[in-house]
């Protein structure tokens, strides 16, 4: 976590390195390295011509997300559970939050077992029963639907602080420049919301270098204008980015308002699998370790698995990824002549109004 | 007793926070003894202080807001301070609230209210009629009343619909337009249905919200100076149309004319008119006439104001081209 | 020699940027050795490092830059990456640029470029359609090339013009459109002018962009196929729509379908029917018809798309049903 | 100046303080007056029911206005001049800048002899060719277009350090939470154009207040997320505001990028002609004074000037005023019949490519 913003915030932050238990290291682990797998196997089908459109692969960024995942809450029956806008580099956060590997590949095939069924792809998949909404393309718009839903929470009387669920999103560097975030970080930070925003600094949107993309020293000095509790990290280091997400989730969890996390990594592949990101300068490769890599090395150099483990691990990941692409090459697709080509939800406006009263939980 | 249209508003919004739990509105200047631009939330904060919020100048995010909170059970209720800022929403508008259901199948029932339409002085910003740039993308409901037992009812199954649905307020009806008794008494009509608000058997007038009311003297003109029988409709709801109200109108007179106090390019009256001369041709037996704002921004000078949009005395003029084609 | 679509833009804003030191291109991604996500610009920054600029993910505030750029004497060419990021600019172009001229009396002479339209496996947010939604209010020039020549001319002279132009490229032309030779050296036509491409006695079939293409394939199959005379007409110029050459063909033929690859409701098909009806009313033997996509946002699953879209196909048939009519 | 943001800051302010010559003070306490007067005289005509739609006055914030003004250049012959794109409370910098009142008075009135002809109102008006920008409603939206005109002249090579024209505007404390500021805001400290944001902090929007608008501590703190300069300053205090407002005009011009002040003060009046303000709490009328009264107080005071001269710039400015009232009441009403409606500079589209080159100069 360098810079920390404050002294007391790097005694905490160490005390939270000192805290995570061997068992979040692991699960941490797993949900990179599943990440990781999914997207090779995203590239494969891509590859074969399996894919309509691009994949979007989180190469770089799976640590980072590992760590927002595995401090989430998923609802589940009786638990509210945390709300989650994933972006298009979240793979391991979504995985981590209950996303399973065979609703990617559906989502990415275009079948119609998938969450969205075909009408939507590649990175704009969610599920609102598990706590997920599905992004729209327009970077900066998912943020303020985070703050309506924590909003509705709120009226609800379901934010129970110290232990409260969370809203989360993540953002690129790029991103950042756009209007719509900064208009929900304000209302977010008035409504003192329990939300973490993740600002993912890959160093590059899509071609455009962070020089061309704000101009501040780093992009945690944005937080203080917001009134928002900024958190650093580095975003290629399990450790550092379990730490720094990990006590913004839990600094949202207990009450204490808005959190935003600025972390930084380098995005290892293309924008999506249609570039080849030749305009990567050698330098910035230089300056960025593979998160995946060094989370491996670390785990096995901290005794926490062994390389047995680790390539059982690795196998059993594969294996559940296989399958689930198998799975999912068999099934099929929307049909257009069953298809129900339904954009409202109202079944007839001439006999509104009528018993709409339970429609909507 | 008399009911104003911003009235019938107010307690349109005050019986469903009332009446459920699930309501809540949010749009700049809203609560606390102000109330609104326009009053409509007046003294509706003191009875809900939780669920009538002030925000900030940021309509995309307002916008937003009431996406996640309908998504999330929520029956949200914002309000544009003007019509004419909710071009700032725009994206979440057609690209996030639109696409929601027929994205996810999880319904996304906010409403959002925009005060919209000309009155004197207001100028280029502060006039405009925003259904038709709300209209093009499929996925909201488009409405506007012209009554103010309309303004009370539809707002109520506004709220109950469970798609977003854009309501479309006059605000020069606000105060001018009252009706006499109370509004919840009067009939209520299915959300999405047109209207005939005059039979007539010469020629259809469709219009909806405060060109309405041109259109409705404008017959009364043409009836007695004219002898001209004309049968006005209101749309009520622009998107989607009730085109078989329109066509079973068109079906009767052979004629029409479309009247709105928006601009004509692609608007409202493009659409109604494109749809009786692809599914009606046969009936018609006039051409079909659109009446429209001048097309440049709305002046703000009172003589350029009163030449910019239409009234009475031109539909007046549409109907005879019409009846003497 | 063949030239792309892609080519003649990128060879029409190499040829403005060196001929007139006020042009100046602003946009994400478009710079450097990477040329802009569809390559339009690619080799421009080498030649004009100064004109030709990355921008930030801010649709608005690039949008407002070229309305103070050439307020103040420059020629900006802005790119958004898809037309539907333009959403996000929706009100510094029409609030903003297209007021400006008429608020001012100053032009405002920039020139926004939107990528749009179906491609397959793009989905809801990266085929949309927006000449719609940017032709309402007033104040704006919207032009939608469908040739090489005229994806060349076209921009040079929106870049000439001085009101701020909405240049819808088609991003399916880019590269599947070729055309022999090089398109500086092909007919300029007028920037407002619309164009029969193909002439034909038995029905008109107006179209614009890449519908364009499919409506020329739809005339040959109805030619050879079924006998029926077609003449197809390339708008060119969405708004202000040149009616004259509308009207002109539906007096000879008598008969009209408008196809777009766009939504129904409002849309361009919904204006051009609309005029044609009321001012040629007694031209038509059957009724206009519009042939446009399904009312819904576009499906990213290949066989969902393909039933999204109209076809050649669907073209013939709506002809054929005029025709016989 | 509180508070100023750094000690640096601090003593070159108080430096700047020192180096006010009396004849910026008089200049400026002229154009506030003026505006002051300029305001009541609008009042008086919309009472009369003279004026179509509402009047906005800058009741309470004449004298940061005329900080503004002061150290603007307007452009004439030869002389490029600043970029100003006033909103509706800079009624003293668009006097000081070179608006005249009979222009005020004309676009109020909606006469067609004004710069907007009696097709915009009230304070959406400007004049191109006199460096002003006439304001859209939609509050955030000038900033980016300040900000093409200087991206214009930079290319032009129009910018010359360190004495450069500078693009300035304002926003309000509600217009900060746009999502059209933070663009504009962005791409400016980017571009590290020669541009200041005067935010004038005026404790209300319309009828919200600070906490309702943002959560920060003080909303210079956003200038850092940007990497622009932040400068505080009391609004009311005439010399507080000469200095901050100066100062970084100043460094704006002398290529030290992109400056933002931050003003405190209040708004002595409903939020338009038609608004009583009865909203406003006691508490908050009490914090701040009259800027212009403090300001002529200030000047007596200070020996800048004697009573007997005040009293006759007061004249002579009333005066002023109501000849310009009745030349414009006196004035033509645009003729619908006469206007000509177009909405498109170009005549006919349908004859381009024409001789267009020389059109836009
Ligand atoms: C409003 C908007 N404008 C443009 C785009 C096109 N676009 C998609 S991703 C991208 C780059 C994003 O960069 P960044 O935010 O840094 O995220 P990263 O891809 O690096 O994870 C752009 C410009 C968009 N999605 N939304
Ligand atoms: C985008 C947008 N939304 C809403 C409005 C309506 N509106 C006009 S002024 C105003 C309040 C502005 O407050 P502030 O920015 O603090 O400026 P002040 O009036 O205090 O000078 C509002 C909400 C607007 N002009 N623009
Ligand atoms: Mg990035
Ligand atoms: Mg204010």
């Amino acid at each position: 976590m360098t810079p920390s913003r404050s002294i007391g915030d790097a005694m905490r932050l160490l005390a939270g390195r000192a805290g995570l238990s061997r068992e979040l290291r692991l699960a941490h682990l797993r949900w990179a390295l599943l990440a990781r797998i999914v997207d090779d196997r995203l590239l494969t089908l891509y590859n074969s011509a399996q894919v309509p459109g691009n994949v979007f692969t989180s190469r770089g960024q799976e640590v980072l997300a590992a760590a927002m995942g595995v401090h989430l809450r998923a609802p589940g029956p009786g638990a509210i559970g945390d709300i989650f806008a994933p972006l298009i580099r979240d793979q391991a956060a979504r995985l981590a939050f209950g996303e399973t590997p065979l609703d990617v590949i559906r989502t990415h095939l275009g079948k119609v077992t998938g969450p969205m069924r075909g009408r939507d792809g590649n990175a704009h998949r969610g599920e609102l029963a598990k706590g997920m909404l599905p992004m729209i393309s327009h970077l900066g718009a998912m943020p303020s639907a985070v703050a309506g839903v924590l909003l509705a929470r709120r009226l609800r009387g379901a934010l129970a602080y110290p232990d409260s669920c969370i809203g989360i999103t993540s953002i690129g560097d790029g991103g950042t420049a756009t209007g719509a975030l900064h208009e929900a970080l304000n209302v977010i930070a008035i409504e003192k919301l329990p939300f973490v925003l993740v600002v993912a600094n890959n160093q590059v949107s899509y071609s455009t270098f962070n020089d061309r993309s704000f101009a501040c020293r780093d992009l945690v000095d944005r937080a203080i204008g917001y009134g928002l509790r900024g958190w650093s990290c580095d975003g290629t280091d399990a450790v550092d980015s379990l730490v720094a997400v990990g006590g913004a989730i839990a600094a949202a969890r207990r009450g204490e308002g808005p959190q935003m996390v600025v972390a930084s990594l380098l995005r290892l592949a293309g924008h999506g699998s249609h570039d080849d990101a030749r305009y990567m300068p050698a330098e910035l490769k230089a300056r960025f370790g593979d998160g995946v890599e060094l989370a491996q090395a670390a785990a096995l150099a901290e005794g926490l698995i062994d390389q047995a483990g680790l390539d059982a691990l690795l196998e059993e990941l594969r294996a559940l990824v296989r399958a689930a692409a198998d799975t999912a090459r068999g099934e099929a697709n929307p049909d257009p002549e069953r298809d129900d080509w339904r954009v409202l939800s109202t079944p007839d406006l001439l006999a509104m109004p009528g018993p709409t009263a339970e429609a909507n939980p | 007793m008399t009911t104003s249209y911003v009235e019938a508003i107010r307690a349109a919004l005050g019986d469903a926070l009332r009446d459920d739990p699930r309501v809540f509105i949010y749009g700049q200047d809203i609560a606390g003894s102000f109330g609104g631009a326009f009053k409509a939330t007046k003294g509706l904060s003191e009875l809900h202080p939780e669920r009538v919020i002030n925000a900030p100048i940021c309509e995309d995010a307002i916008t937003g807001v009431a996406i996640g909170a309908a998504i999330d059970g929520m029956r949200p209720v914002i309000e544009f301070q003007f019509a004419d800022f909710a071009s700032i929403a725009f994206n979440q508008l057609v690209n996030h609230a639109a696409t929601t259901f027929w994205r996810t199948g999880r319904p996304c029932p906010l409403v959002a209210r925009l005060p919209m339409g000309g009155t004197k002085g207001s100028g280029p910003f502060h006039c405009q009629m925003p259904e038709a740039w709300l209209s093009h993308h499929p996925g909201l409901v488009v409405v506007a009343p012209a009554t103010v037992a309309d303004a009370y009812w539809m707002l109520r199954d506004a709220i109950a619909c469970d798609d977003p649905v854009i309501f479309c307020e006059h605000k020069y009806l606000y105060n001018h337009l009252r009706e006499t008794g109370d509004p919840r008494l009067a009939e209520r009509l299915p959300l999405g249905a047109a209207v005939v608000r005059r039979a007539g058997s010469d020629c259809t007038l469709v219009s909806y919200s405060a060109m309405l009311h041109e259109c409705l003297s404008a017959a009364g003109v043409l009836e007695q100076e004219h002898g001209v029988s004309v049968e006005v409709i209101d749309l009520r709801c622009v998107r989607p149309l009730d085109t078989a109200t329109i066509l079973e109108s068109v079906a009767k007179t052979g004629r029409v004319v479309v009247a709105t106090e928006a601009w004509p390019f692609g608007g409202i009256p493009a659409e109604v008119v494109a749809v009786i001369a692809s599914e009606a041709f046969h009936l018609l037996d006039a051409p079909p006439r659109r009446v429209c704002a001048v097309d440049t921004p709305i002046p703000v000078q009172p003589d350029l104001y009163a030449a910019h949009r239409p009234h009475a005395a031109d539909i007046v003029e549409a109907v005879l081209e019409t009846v003497r084609f």
